[in-house]
């Protein structure tokens, strides 16, 4: 017998690809005007554009409206079941380094019944892409809150107002260790591609939260950041490298004041040396966390883009690196003498 | 110090039982292994049951923490690890009070008399001294200041008499080897390679070794040795290992010989753990061991990495077998291969952890909702778990399904001579991954259906991601056999799961057929006895005893409990008496008299540990006393 | 514009299978619901089946979106939605495509012909218009401008046309409302009330629903109007409620009949949501709802309330039993009433969330590892789900045990006229809190001990915390009877585990003795067929049918599935054959099989729609057919 | 039939108890020497001083060495199954707001298995005081590595070393939106007690982390911080309203530098008056889990004490004002009504 130990599936040349090689046969089946569909076309649009191959491209997902996503994209799919997208695709991301992992989730599937998969996944950094579509609502089960939702909200399960505080899930991953994390929206495209990019070429687990609407069960619900009229005065945008500021003509800013914390500012009180330079890339997340409590929801000024991204050791190439290693220390395994190990005796 | 052996009278006898007792402290389990490495080297046939107090150290000296090794050797092909022991080694007043009434009356008694003072006899719940008082009459009792003798031997050696006294289980081993004239040379060797890091520790043990071995020698108590001839095996090379060893080699074997890599999802759970630990160490066979977050990412990451092409596993006892229905249901649904190991303990609930149990039965076969067949392999034994380990790859791979694999915590922890296979020999299995196109649309184009399959077996054509040109999607919904496309209709649906039980049916013809041992030929006994799992060498034991009083029994293993051998129903419809001995109320007699209507009866037993062969004959003979009753 | 009737030709009618079909986006589950709840007036008898499709809306057009409602309605009791329809109301073409093979030959189809243009052909997969091309032949059809009906009577209320267009429902309900000589007040008021906070939208639809009325009336394309004389009830009042609403009230008047708050913790999930729905408006009733993050948790959140003295209790459907599994073992060994009910949907896995299915039954039976028996009880209607939560918190509560109630999407979503029972006549449940103490131990100290039990129903003594002195500790770990200290000793565990299982047999004897529907009396019929859950009304109407052949048909059917009923054996030993009719693949059956060694025969249909009561009546034949070919 | 709501079981006054009175009659055991005797100790003592009620006091484990503790609470007590101690917890406290609700639970248990149900607890703020007993190792089931063991850990399950980065029970609870976040250790009895004190007296989700010596699978895990020589200058005490100072003679300290970020400090590089006053009541968490990220590990100088304590609405108390609020305005609900809410018709 060989050794068996599979090997990187090669990889031939394979023509550039155009938006419409991504799109699978299966109609999509989302109501008509939800976000979804962007986000959709933005991933097609972005792995053509990339050069990224189908063969090697598998999107996993759980259960969800959003979870619907792999049947649309021309590539390996696998609709899992509730919740477990991240544990399946870190099964299959460890095993198989050479394949490009995405998971697609929303927010009932992500944070409520599969938290726990997602928050150890961050920590363990396996090389995966975990696309958030967050519309702070169940919509496939037709309408209860999630845990996004806000405090009162108003559902089929909660017909009184809910009472939950919801999680911040940019706050979450930085407490869980995230390595990548990054919140953007349906109604921008480019901004979209942009961080799907940026998540597609770090190493490790990539968190992205996409406000998304679900315009049958929760329509509007980030209206204020994502409409034209408002966005300028609610879309506080993260540029790696930039002083960071919003307001129609830049005349709001964030800034550190004197009791050491973040604060909103007016570019025109503080001066604009004062702003904040965005710099994703520190080691420590505690600034990350800190633009992360800059809004407590998406009604107020919400920072939008890369919080934070930085190279750690990705899990997946650890654990190959530690094969690797024993096996160069060891000598591939040996069946015949394994099965000896604990001593042995021959009657003849 | 050397071993000198003088002529003292040696005894020939064919079997002996010894059991090792003492606090979890002492080392019982460790003294058990090493007698047992070496006992099987002479070669004696040997059978193991080693007992564990609950997981966390009681407190030392009560009975609750008390350890224990039974061991039965013989110069014969023998089967279980003896119902009473002949000797019995009690290293404290707990060990004794623990473990006397199982012993033989007139049995051998050797205990630690250092540890029987009134403090130690006060936490084992002893009035007064067993020893004084006519508690051990009955028996042959040696009193032997195994503690003094111990830190004596250690003197010169310079290590603290706490750490010296630690020692103590060394004197048990070397004066039982002594008494049972084991061999000497490989004990010393193990020493001095265990403990090489540790000169101290190391000189410790091997003196106190001697020690024990010299006591035996020298103490004018014993009247005499004992001698076990070798017992006649079948030529070839063996070795001694405990269940959950040999079924993490099985795994190993069956990923070379599907050349899938091996991946283990796996939480921690006792008596599961140590498959893990075993498979942890063999990263140079290419495996990959993840520690999940829990149970249900065990299962989903074996899942996906068997959707990867790797060998998936995940392995757990019976709470994770809960959390793992969900996702073993969708890898039936999406004809995926993957192994799920469940060592058995008691249940229900966190139960009793260290015991052991087989009734898990029924909820891996039925315990998953909507119509989910999956099958089920079981071990019979520990050096079987590496069998059924290749097994149960087999058909998980060659038909894309899930499989259990059951075992229980006798079969993880005891141990066998287990002759070493022919590696070469063994039958490959090939996972047929597809790599071209299996379809062609209305439009000419070549691509890939997920749901075409063998006419035979019913097994799906399987691409696996990374393959050029066969990308396809598939998920929990239910799907269009071929295309693999979400599929609403309801006469789809009932073709699905017609289907699905469909492969069960064929898996079940390439097993091969059942072997009844029955001596009269098919049919001829008055009393079928059915085993499953590590009831066998109980069943079988008991079986033997009642041929030997001249009755007519048969007996018939089973390995596969779903789907069954396809002549089980024959071979059962030929017997009017049947018996089903099991760990459980009755679980594989639930699957048989449901699918075979049988009238058979069930033999229960559940107090955490196995048969004995005694308990067998004596239903064996109830069973055949009930029919004489009922004719007459 | 005011309805006017004329003496239009009126037909007297016995009963009447209406189905409403159009696009999701059409209101037919609200024209469906109205329909019957007008008919519920008359009195007619009704049974309704509700059928959605998949849970995201499909592209508008496609037959994917295809929603239907169908009504049966008679002069006489009847039992199931019926089998074919006698009149199609087909909203667009590709409701008629999905549901013209199912009307009855000669049957009504009412299509709205302005959806019939070629795009929503096209869309529908019809190559040319079957309203020209001989397809609909076989049947009557009217063709209806509905649409432009509708837009018509609307023109003056001021609504976009688009939004106008919507009412188009309410059209063809003041249609049918016409021709069956509907009361037409009721659904005005309907109206006027629903719509009380849109002043546009509540007048479009009023005047679409007269619009509806008068086309009958004066269009002259119709023969004939038809009547349904009432049908004779019971006298009380009565309600029209789907299965899940009923199942929701159930659960508070237990927990008022108990005095023991109402906990729910739930994870939503089709189709058991509405009930976590349903109850979260009874704040009023001290009903806590608590949406959980998970299945586990719901199940957790449940057991721990319960433990607090509510009445505990979790609602599923399948992914969330797999998931709750562990859960509910250890409420079945602290001993601790919950009620973990399951809307069974077609599985496996994900499945059809949207179609009913009955294949969990084994999976709540024997899904738990170890031994953990656990009742199970099923509603058989949607009224009766409102009996079957009350028996379901009795035995949980009288007996301190996990008990399943299991219902499935039919009896959830669809509805049937309920008599309201006298809540003033339905027996207390008593928990029988304890506040003393029940043990005294060695040193005369009073304490309390959680294993004390009833000697009959073995029912053990229960405390809740907040009560002084008796407090005390369990857990999942094996433990004494009596005080509930962790033990494990083996002879222990086996009391237990056959407590826990005496406990079930004591429920066993609690439950009324069944009776048999036999018109020859007990053992007189030819064959019994057995029913369970939502299969009672479709075997009922069945049996019906042949017996009106003059064949002699026996029937039993079962509410409770674990245990059985005491008499359960010796009823079917009265019968040579026995016919099990289920939504799977045959679990009842196996558990009849395993339980009393008869050879019944299982009719499965695994469809995800109930059986019609011809499939049962020629299952009825072919076993009697059978019979007579073997006896010959 | 009556309302049947449950009614708060009345208290009668019990007299003062000791610690032996909170001491049940089963044997304790651990292994001689682990650090859970300790924490139990202090918490039978904090419990008699605080007159707490036995009969009312309910103690809640998962599955562990740890999860033991029920069992020798002389209250009333559940040893669960593994992980879910929180959300049974969570059903008892919310059913029952008279009752003390205590959760039990090991790294493994809370922060593995139980991951998600800690983290949803903690963001809905229900009322029970979880105690984690953090000894970065699974010790019941004889010493694999845990979710907060550290990279390159050795043990039965990793024989090459653990490749998953730890979480930071600190952080991952501050990220889940916890309102009371403390860590104590278990060699010293009275910050112990003090913390448990702060934790009992908080309402909501109180969540504790004790590093807890496992002397027979992880000695000496915490020596730096615990270890009474080396305790001044790996100990960081934080004391609310007090500069945030540590060392044998206070020489270091922590401080807000240039950057905007925390740093550990030399007193006398930066004056007294530069150092951080701790202030664990900030509304906004980033400046509790910045502290949380001083150290990467118990080897590096690090934070014990209470992290952040801030008073949020209580979930078991929401949702009794919401139960009394609908009955405010409905009134008692009446079954009868409700059977006829529906629509009914009467036949004769
Ligand atoms: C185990 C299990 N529990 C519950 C469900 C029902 N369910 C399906 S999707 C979903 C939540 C969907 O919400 P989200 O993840 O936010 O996705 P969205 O539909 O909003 O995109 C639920 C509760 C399920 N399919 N499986
Ligand atoms: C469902 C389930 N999975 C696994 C186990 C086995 N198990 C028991 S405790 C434990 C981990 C213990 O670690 P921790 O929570 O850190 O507690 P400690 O023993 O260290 O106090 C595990 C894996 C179990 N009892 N149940
Ligand atoms: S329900 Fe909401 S999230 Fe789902 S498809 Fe419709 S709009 Fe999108
Ligand atoms: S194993 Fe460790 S944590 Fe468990 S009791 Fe022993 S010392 Fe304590
Ligand atoms: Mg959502
Ligand atoms: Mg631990």
């Amino acid at each position: 017998m060989s050794d068996g130990v599979a090997t990187a599936v090669s990889r031939p040349d394979t023509p550039a690809s155009t938006r419409k090689d991504w799109v699978s046969d299966q109609e999509v089946r989302w109501c008509p005007g939800c976000g979804d569909f962007t986000i959709l076309a933005a991933m097609q649009t972005l792995l053509a554009e990339m050069g990224a191959r189908r063969e090697s491209t598998v999107f996993v997902s759980g259960i969800g409206c959003s979870s619907r996503f792999p049947y649309y994209m021309n590539t390996y799919g696998i609709h899992s079941i509730h919740g477990r997208a991240p544990a399946f695709a870190t099964g299959l991301a460890v095993a198989r380094p050479d394949l490009d992992v995405w998971v697609i989730t929303g927010d009932g599937d992500a944070l409520s019944i599969g938290g726990n998969h997602l928050i150890h996944t961050l920590r363990r950094n396996v090389n995966i892409n975990i696309i958030l579509f967050n519309n702070q609502i169940y919509g496939l089960t037709k309408g209860q809150f999630s845990p996004t939702s806000e405090v009162g909200k108003v559902t089929k399960s909660t017909p009184y107002g809910s009472l939950d505080t919801p999680f911040n899930p940019v706050s979450l991953a930085l407490g869980a260790e995230a390595t990548f994390v990054a919140r953007t929206h349906d109604m921008d495209r480019k901004h979209m591609m942009e961080v799907l990019r940026q998540a597609y070429d770090h190493r490790g687990t990539s968190f992205v939260e996409i406000y998304q609407n679900c315009n049958v069960y929760n329509d509007g619900a980030f209206n204020d950041i994502t409409s034209k009229d408002r966005r300028a005065d609610y879309l506080i945008p993260l540029v790696h490298g930039e002083p960071i500021r919003y307001g129609k003509d830049g005349e709001f800013g964030v800034s550190r004041g004197e009791d050491g914390m973040l604060h909103l500012v007016k570019v025109a009180d503080v001066g604009e040396d004062a702003l904040l330079i965005h710099d994703m890339s520190l080691d420590n997340p505690s600034q990350a966390f800190e633009l992360s409590r800059l809004a407590r929801g998406p009604h107020e000024p919400t920072p939008i883009g890369v919080f934070r991204s930085v190279d750690c050791p990705e899990y997946g190439y650890e654990v190959a690196r530690q094969l690797a290693e024993v096996e160069g220390r060891k000598g591939i395994g040996d069946l015949s003498a394994l099965l000896r190990s604990s001593g042995t005796w021959v009657v003849e | 110090m050397t071993l000198t052996t003088t002529s003292k009278n040696v005894k020939e006898v064919n079997q002996v039982v010894v059991r090792f007792a003492g606090d979890s402290g002492d080392g019982m389990q460790l003294t058990g292994s090493r007698f047992t490495a070496v006992t099987s080297l002479v070669p004696n046939d040997t059978a193991t049951l080693p007992d564990y107090p609950a997981e966390i150290r009681a407190p030392a000296g009560t009975l609750a923490g008390v350890s224990s090794f039974q061991l039965h050797f013989s110069d014969h092909d023998i089967l279980t690890p003896g119902d009473k022991p002949d000797v019995l080694v009690a290293m404290n007043p707990a060990a004794l009070k623990a473990h006397l009434s199982m012993v033989k009356s007139g049995g051998i008694i050797l205990v630690n008399s250092d540890s029987f003072d009134e403090r130690s006899l006060g936490k084992a719940g002893y009035g007064s001294n067993p020893l004084d008082d006519g508690t051990v009459k009955p028996y042959r009792v040696y009193e032997i200041p195994m503690t003094k003798l111990t830190l004596e031997a250690c003197k010169s050696v310079g290590v603290k008499p706490r750490d010296a006294e630690r020692s103590k289980n060394f004197f048990a081993l070397g004066l039982l080897s002594w008494m049972y004239t084991r061999p000497v040379q490989p004990t010393i060797d193990w020493i001095e390679e265990r403990f090489a890091s540790n000169e101290m520790v190391k000189e410790a043990n091997l003196r106190s070794y001697k020690a024990g071995y010299n006591f035996g020698e020298t103490a004018e108590i014993f009247e005499a040795r004992y001698e076990v001839a070798p017992s006649r095996f079948e030529s070839g090379t063996y070795t001694n290992v405990p269940g959950n060893t040999a079924l993490a080699w099985g795994l190993v074997v069956a990923s070379r010989l599907a050349k899938m890599p091996l991946f283990l999802g796996s939480y921690p759970i006792t008596p599961a753990s140590d498959i893990l630990h075993e498979l942890a160490k063999l990263k140079n066979f290419g495996v990959r061991t993840f520690q999940a977050e829990d149970e249900i990412a065990g299962a989903g990451s074996a899942l996906g990495a068997a959707y990867g092409g790797c060998l998936g596993v995940t392995t757990t006892s019976g709470p994770g077998i809960d959390l793992k229905a969900e996702t073993i249901g969708l890898a039936a649904h999406l004809e995926l291969p993957m192994v799920i190991v469940d060592i058995q303990r008691v249940g229900p609930s966190t139960g009793i952890p260290t015991k052991t149990e087989q009734a898990d039965l029924l909820a891996v076969v039925h315990g998953r909702h909507g119509e989910s067949p999956v099958p089920v392999v079981a071990a019979m034994s520990p050096g079987h778990a590496f069998d059924a380990a290749i097994e149960a790859c087999r058909i998980a791979i060659e038909y894309r399904t899930p499989v259990y694999l059951l075992s229980d915590g006798y079969v993880a922890n005891s141990s066998e001579p287990w002759r070493l296979p022919d590696l070469d020999a063994l039958p490959a299995i090939d996972p047929h991954f597809l790599d071209t196109p299996n379809h062609v649309d209305d439009q000419g184009n070549a691509s890939y259906w997920p749901y075409v399959r063998d006419p035979d077996t019913f097994a799906r054509q399987w691409a696996i991601p990374g393959t050029p040109g066969l990308e396809h999607r598939m998920g929990g919904l239910e799907h269009a056999d071929g295309s693999g496309n979400v599929a609403y209709d309801t006469l789809n649906h009932e073709k699905m799961t017609q289907l699905r039980q469909a492969k069960l049916d064929a898996i079940s013809k390439s097993i091969p057929l059942l072997a009844v041992d029955d001596p009269d030929g098919l049919g001829g006994a008055e009393v079928l006895a059915v085993s499953w799992g590590s009831t066998y060498p109980a069943v079988l034991a008991g079986v033997r005893r009642t041929r030997k009083r001249g009755l007519k029994v048969a007996m018939v293993h089973l390995v596969h409990l779903n789907p069954f051998p396809s002549n089980l129903g024959e071979i059962l419809g030929r017997y009017r008496k049947i018996i089903v001995p099991e760990i459980n109320m009755g679980q594989l007699w639930t699957l048989i008299r449901a699918r075979y209507l049988v009238d058979a009866e069930s033999i229960s037993k559940v107090q955490g540990i196995p048969f004995k062969a005694a308990e067998i004959e004596s239903a064996i003979l109830d069973a055949l006393d009930k029919r004489r009753v009922a004719r007459s």
